[in-house]
């Protein structure tokens, strides 16, 4: 691909990912000279109608941004859903809890019913339309979104982890969270973030997604040996677990 | 302990050696034939049934069978069959002959075509790219047509479109000296020939179990089925030779993927007496 | 060579002279445990650690190695570490489990990236001060190693405080000549260092195996189509965990990597774990071990059986890591022996 | 024939979040003049509901990725108010110098990658980078000392994961603060470099006053971010930081997902100009030379000299930082383990985000889940701002060129450093 036109899009989220690829500060300039950044509202004043890989950041919540999100698949030939907002809804899905209604109540009194504030149950990208690829990770280590690029660049399937943090942690050396008596979701969430947060103290909250077959059982199974509850866990996995502590 | 200058003399097991693609065109829609060519530095002798681990620098590595012959081409020539599969194998299919890859080997076991083949009649039993190794034997044996008995060439595939190596196929079928059945998994309005699995062909020769040798090399599933039928021709199982297919990541008996058991299919295979293995409960 | 009686503060200054001149490699403190660090003051050694996070095994194959840096136009170059460095303190079921992967990578096809770390290393091993919750060295044997061979100094500190220094090599003199004004060890300090090896021997069985070790192998090959794989498998996360801490685990995957000129790169190599998922998974998406009893068994092969038959040993030093690292608790090794010899009864 | 301006930006560029600016005119009679805010709303004071104590730091962070510490430290100081927890000073100390970090982090990323290329007609900092390497390679200096802040004392560069009710998940070890130490000594020069930079370019900042009343955290005794009660260049006695919603009356308008506030007057305006204006008296010696430098004085009422302000404000807390990180060297790092119990308890917490001041409050019960959130976010407090200064300033160049007008009224907007994802939230709703 000659350096290959780029698009960034931003939808309900903090624009912590976007953030992420500013924060490369000398590296900017490494990939910029792969790149040619047509389009990124957070940064610069141009438009495009056409993209090589478009780079999607945030959730899904109102008709009119499903609208839009078509609109940049349409005229993009790669998507990567850009950090878990994007890749499995992240800490948007939370309002799923409620219905909409209460939400809105709740944030907007009885101003919840102006029409500008309409919206939808948040979803991740691939819900709408169709992802190439997933950058995940709250916010998303930037290695890994330069990594996926240069792939895609060199024709090459990057490959996403699919073991569970705990082989990142292990290697990082780390104490094991659950030996603090903490809950920690890395036994069954996908790897990939070199284990940051147990690196620094603090158990894993599940942000990158579940690994394809998390045996969320023995998850449970475990937590009357650790002096918590099944309730204990399921609060953890509903932080970015996108619901599925319903499944236990 | 060894100086610093000791060490480097030391030869990286892991290091490859440049080569060139001479060769490249597509077999079928999934597999292209390739020919390298070693650069520079030293000749890798080998034996049919051997794999090499092939480069795409920044791709990865990939074992793959050599598919020549040490009878027919030189030994910095290698000819393989590559089945476009992930990174590495696409990668490959995408050069064009002059651009570089890198070789190491060869790895593993090989065909006994020097020993235990040698005066018996020989079975070859091929599922698809099973073909490819087994073409390395199958060439020596013809260079050395003399020295081997009665020589059975079978060969499946899942359709017409899917055959390798088709005018080789040809001379084969057409040669007096030797026996070659064809069959496909399914046919097209095209194909005049047996329809069925692989087995089919097996029930339709005639061997002498005590003096016959049979080589087997295909897709996992297939070796149930034909090691079943040759229990019922009576081939003893130290007569059998199987070639197995594992994720190897080092082909030096370190990295642990390839593992049936407790052995390493790079060292003590890829090519198998069934004997060895028929205990081995991971192995079939 | 020599054995020397050191006294508390004599051995303190010997490790503030050894940190300036060499690349040490020591126990520290990490948070509220313990982890090998490079070691640039005395003060921050700590030789009463239970168990490191890891085993000292990561400096010889390292979690992430480069081996090949190459280019697109064909050219590989090895990249092969010789800085000599010392790995200071290392316990002695960790050293057992060294010494076994040192055979393994000399063996057969000599891994010269692993070699040259080897090569490059002197071993001061330390006898264990504090026994960790769940070690069971003593069980396996291991719990000193005063009759092997292959390391360069021991360490054993007596009930005084003060510490028995036993040169075992030339590269061990050279770490040692500093001790010169220090005593030699005579017939009472040899006794002393006698009775801590025999406390030790008692203390690091926090697990009781049912057997000696050269039991398992046998024990293993009746138990194949046990239950007990299956029924401890159901629990299991396939996190790993238990194969990444363990000082005898050497499964690795190479991978290649492209720099930002997208002309050069290297090609690396990491841990990998036969207890993870994909681990034997081949083109076409064909698991060879795709059940979780499957990959549980065959952790407890590789530590009891296959290795063993490889080289004739037990590739479970007896750490206790894998025991706490497993956060279902099903990865205890001395459990899973005792259970199946009982049910062989 | 009659000259009309119509002016429509779909979302500022260069701006955290969407925002619009909508003006119609018709020879000079302005008919519409609006600062529009339709970022999707986000429902933060609901998605805490039932959650956790020790899950909202989390939570809330994901308001905003540019302030994230801030939310972080504004939620934790809030939980820990509700449930009576005291932490060590060792804990008060490393928390400031983290916020200190985003401070910087966030004060160079506005001024150097979204206002600069204002300043010097590019169209974003992609450009700037080919036009003036210098100017970037210095805005990259210091804001690589702002993440490496984060990075090392929060453990992330965004969505910290260190900072925890009671205290630190994990601490920095010396070494790491013996290298920020170093970091921050190199990064003083090029925080200069930054100010003078900006100085020889504040010609290009419009010369427009608007006078209103100006917010921010006071203590009496320094420039304070993370500790202090709510001043205000109207009133003398600061307000308790519990009774904030007193201060921050928000109403909902049609033309906003983002609702308005307003206090002593129509509206007001937080951040770091407001700041200035209530503390400056209390900057170290570097960053008083600094102000200084462009004449900027307590009492400024151009909008635009906010950038100015950010400036002076990074000079301060390298500055401040020095001092910190030598008393927590020579204190020596103490290990420590935060304890919290779970009580009933309604708490608030307020700190200075980059862009202002910033609102937490939160009521637990007995199990510490949360039962109602309220967040007040500075973004809000500003928005009622932006829209007065539309309206006095757009006026007075309606005769300019339509490119011309739209260029000004979009600075005017960046120098707020708005961050409008943050401000799409709120409670206590009334109408107008
Ligand atoms: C001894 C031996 C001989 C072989 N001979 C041939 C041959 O002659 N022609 C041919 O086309 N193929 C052959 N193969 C298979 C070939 O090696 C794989 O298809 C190839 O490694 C896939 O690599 P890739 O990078 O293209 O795919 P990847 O992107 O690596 O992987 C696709 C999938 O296959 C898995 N995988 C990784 N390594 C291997 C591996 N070594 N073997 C199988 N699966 C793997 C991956 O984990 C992944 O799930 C042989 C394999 C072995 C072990
Ligand atoms: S801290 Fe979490 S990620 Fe790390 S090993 Fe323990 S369970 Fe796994
Ligand atoms: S199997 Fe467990 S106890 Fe044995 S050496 Fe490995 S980690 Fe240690
Ligand atoms: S540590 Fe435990 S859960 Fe993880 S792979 Fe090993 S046995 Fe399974």
């Amino acid at each position: 691909m000659a350096k290959p036109k780029i698009g960034i899009f931003d939808f309900a989220c903090c624009e912590g990912c976007q953030l992420q690829i500013v924060n490369m500060e000398e590296d900017l300039l490494n990939l910029l000279a792969l790149v040619d950044p047509v389009e990124w509202r957070e940064a610069m004043s141009d438009q495009s109608d056409h993209y090589d890989i478009a780079i999607v950041e945030g959730s899904i919540t109102r008709d009119e941004d499903a609208e839009r999100l078509r609109k940049v698949r349409e005229s993009a030939d790669y998507v990567i859903a850009l950090g878990a907002c994007a890749t499995i809804g992240g800490v948007n899905k939370l309002q799923n809890n409620f219905a909409i209604e209460d939400v809105q109540v709740m944030v907007y009194g009885d101003a919840a019913n102006m029409p500008h504030l309409a919206s939808t149950p948040a979803q991740a990208i691939h819900e709408v339309v169709k992802v190439d690829y997933m950058v995940h990770g709250c916010p998303i280590d930037a290695h890994e979104l330069t990594h996926v690029v240069r792939c895609l660049l060199a024709g090459k399937q990057p490959v996403m982890p699919d073991y569970p943090v705990c082989v990142e942690c292990k290697m990082k050396e780390n104490g094991c969270r659950y030996e603090y008596g903490e809950v920690c979701l890395g036994p069954v969430t996908r790897a990939g973030c070199d284990a940051r947060c147990p690196s620094n103290g603090f158990w894993c909250f599940g942000c990158r997604g579940y690994v394809d077959d998390p045996n969320l059982e023995a998850a449970a199974s475990v937590m009357e040996q650790y002096g918590k509850t099944l309730d204990d866990l399921k609060s953890k996995m509903a932080l970015f677990g996108s619901a599925q502590e319903h499944k236990l | 302990m060894m100086s610093a200058t000791e060490l480097s003399q030391v030869r990286d097991i892991y290091l490859p050696q440049k080569a060139t693609v001479t060769e490249i065109y597509s077999m079928t829609e999934t597999e292209k034939f390739f020919r390298f060519h070693l650069e520079e530095g030293e000749a890798f002798d080998y034996m049919p049934g051997q794999f090499m681990e092939v480069s795409v620098p920044g791709f990865g590595e990939a074992p793959i069978s050599i598919s020549s012959s040490p009878t027919r081409v030189d030994k910095t020539t290698f000819e393989m069959v590559i089945r476009k599969a992930g990174n590495v194998t696409t990668a490959l299919h995408a050069l064009v002959p002059g651009e570089p890859v890198g070789l190491r080997g060869p790895y593993g076991t090989h065909f006994p075509v020097e020993d235990a083949m040698k005066g018996k009649d020989v079975v070859f039993v091929c599922g698809g790219i099973g073909l490819v190794p087994v073409r390395s034997a199958i060439h020596y044996v013809l260079d050395n047509r003399d020295q081997y008995g009665e020589v059975t060439i079978l060969s499946g595939t899942r359709s017409p479109e899917d055959r390798l190596f088709t005018e080789e196929l040809y001379e084969w079928k057409t040669r007096s000296d030797i026996t070659f059945l064809e069959t496909v998994d399914k046919a097209d309005a095209r194909w005049g020939g047996t329809v069925g699995v692989i087995t089919t062909l097996l029930k339709r020769i005639q061997i002498n179990p005590a003096n016959t040798v049979v080589i087997v090399c295909g897709p996992p599933i297939m070796y149930k089925f034909v090691l079943l039928e040759l229990r019922k021709l009576n081939v003893d199982n130290s007569q059998i030779y199987v070639s197995l297919e594992r994720h190897m990541r080092c082909a030096v008996g370190k990295c642990g993927h390839c593992q049936i058991n407790g052995l390493y299919a790079c060292q003590k295979g890829a090519v198998f007496n069934y004997a060895d293995i028929v205990d081995v409960k991971e192995a079939i | 060579m020599n054995i020397k009686r050191v006294t508390e503060k004599e051995f303190a200054a010997w490790v503030d002279a050894l940190t300036p001149k060499h690349t040490l490699y020591a126990p520290q403190a990490k948070e509220d445990r313990f982890a090998f660090d490079r070691l640039t003051a005395g003060e921050d050694l700590r030789l009463d650690y239970d168990v490191s996070i890891l085993p000292p095994k990561k400096y010889f194959l390292p979690q992430k190695e480069v081996l090949i840096k190459f280019d697109r136009k064909g050219n590989f170059e090895s990249v092969i570490a010789h800085e000599p460095f010392v790995l200071f303190g290392v316990h002695p079921y960790d050293f057992v489990a060294m010494d076994q992967l040192n055979t393994i990578f000399e063996q057969d096809n000599y891994d010269v990236h692993y070699m040259a770390r080897k090569e490059a290393a002197t071993v001061v091993v330390s006898d264990v001060q504090v026994a960790s919750a769940d070690v069971f060295a003593g069980c396996m044997g291991n719990a000193t190693v005063e009759d092997r061979d292959g390391y360069d100094v021991l360490l054993t500190r007596l009930d005084d405080g003060s510490y028995v220094v036993e040169t075992r090599s030339e590269k061990g003199e050279v770490l040692t000549g500093l001790l010169s004004s220090a005593v030699d060890a005579d017939e009472v300090t040899l006794q002393q260092r006698e009775q801590v090896w025999n406390r030790t021997r008692e203390q690091l069985q926090k697990h009781k195996l049912e057997m000696t070790p050269e039991q398992i192998p046998a024990l293993l090959d009746k138990s194949y189509d046990h239950p007990l794989w299956a029924e401890k498998a159901e629990l299991c996360h396939s996190c790993g965990s238990c194969n990444l801490v363990c000082p005898t685990c050497y499964c690795f995957t190479v991978e290649d990597e492209l720099n930002w000129d997208m002309e050069t790169g290297q090609r690396y190599r990491q841990w990998d774990g036969c207890m993870l998922t994909g681990f034997a998974t081949v083109t076409g998406n064909h698991n060879f071990r795709d059940k979780k009893e499957a990959r549980y068994r065959h952790r407890y092969y590789r530590k009891g059986k296959y290795v063993w038959d490889m080289i004739g040993e037990i590739a479970c030093v007896g750490c206790g890591r894998c025991i706490s690292a497993c956060t279902t608790n099903i990865a205890n090794p001395v459990e899973v022996f005792n259970q199946l010899s009982e049910e062989q009864q | 024939m009659s000259r009309t301006v119509d002016i429509n930006v779909k979302h500022v560029t260069r701006v955290e979040g969407h925002g619009n600016i909508v003006v119609r005119a018709t020879d000079g009679v302005i008919e519409k003049n609006e600062w529009q805010v339709p970022e999707a709303p986000r429902y933060f004071e609901a998605m805490v509901v039932n959650r956790h104590y020790e899950d909202i730091q989390t939570i809330v962070s994901r308001i905003c990725g540019i302030c994230s510490v801030t939310h972080s430290l504004a939620a934790i100081k809030a939980v820990e108010d509700a449930l009576d927890v005291q932490i060590s000073q060792q804990t008060d100390k490393l928390r400031i110098l983290t916020h200190y970090g985003e401070q910087i982090e966030s004060h160079s990323l506005h001024v150097g990658y979204l206002v600069a290329p204002d300043l010097l007609g590019q169209k974003s900092v992609v450009p700037l980078a080919a036009s003036h390497p210098d100017v970037v390679k210095t805005v990259i200096a210091i804001h690589k000392v702002g993440n490496a802040m984060m990075e090392k004392l929060a453990g992330r560069k965004t969505h910290p994961v260190r900072l925890v009710p009671g205290g630190f998940a994990m601490l920095p070890k010396a070494s790491d603060l013996r290298e920020l130490k170093a970091m921050l000594e190199a990064a003083i020069p090029e925080a200069k470099k930054l100010g003078e930079v900006v100085h020889s370019l504040a010609g290009a900042l419009p010369d427009f006053s608007r006078d209103t009343e100006y917010v921010a955290l006071v203590d009496g005794e320094s420039y304070p971010f993370y500790h202090g009660q709510i001043g205000s260049t109207d009133i003398d006695k600061p307000v308790p930081v519990h009774d904030f919603e007193q201060v921050a009356n928000e109403y909902v308008v049609a033309q906003s997902t983002a609702k308005w506030a307003r206090w002593n007057r129509d509206s007001y305006c937080v951040g770091a100009l407001a700041r200035f204006n209530v503390n400056g008296d209390y900057l170290l010696p570097l960053a008083q030379e600094t102000a200084k430098m462009f004449g900027l004085e307590r009492g400024c009422a151009n909008p635009f000299m906010n950038n100015v302000a950010q400036v002076v404000e990074i000079v301060h807390v390298m500055e401040r930082s020095l001092q910190i990180i030598d008393e927590l060297l020579t204190a020596g790092i103490q290990y420590e383990r935060p304890d919290v119990q779970a009580k009933a308890g309604n708490g608030v917490g307020a700190v200075e985000a980059p862009r202002g001041i910033l609102f937490h409050r939160y009521e637990f019960d007995d199990k510490g889940i949360c039962t109602r959130a309220n967040i007040c976010i500075p973004t809000n407090q500003n928005h009622a701002n932006i829209q007065k200064d539309f309206e006095a300033f757009v006026p007075q160049f309606i005769d300019r060129e339509q490119d011309e007008v739209r260029l000004m009224m979009e600075m005017l907007v960046r120098s707020y450093d708005p961050c409008i994802s943050c401000s799409t939230h709120f409670l206590n709703v009334e109408f107008v």
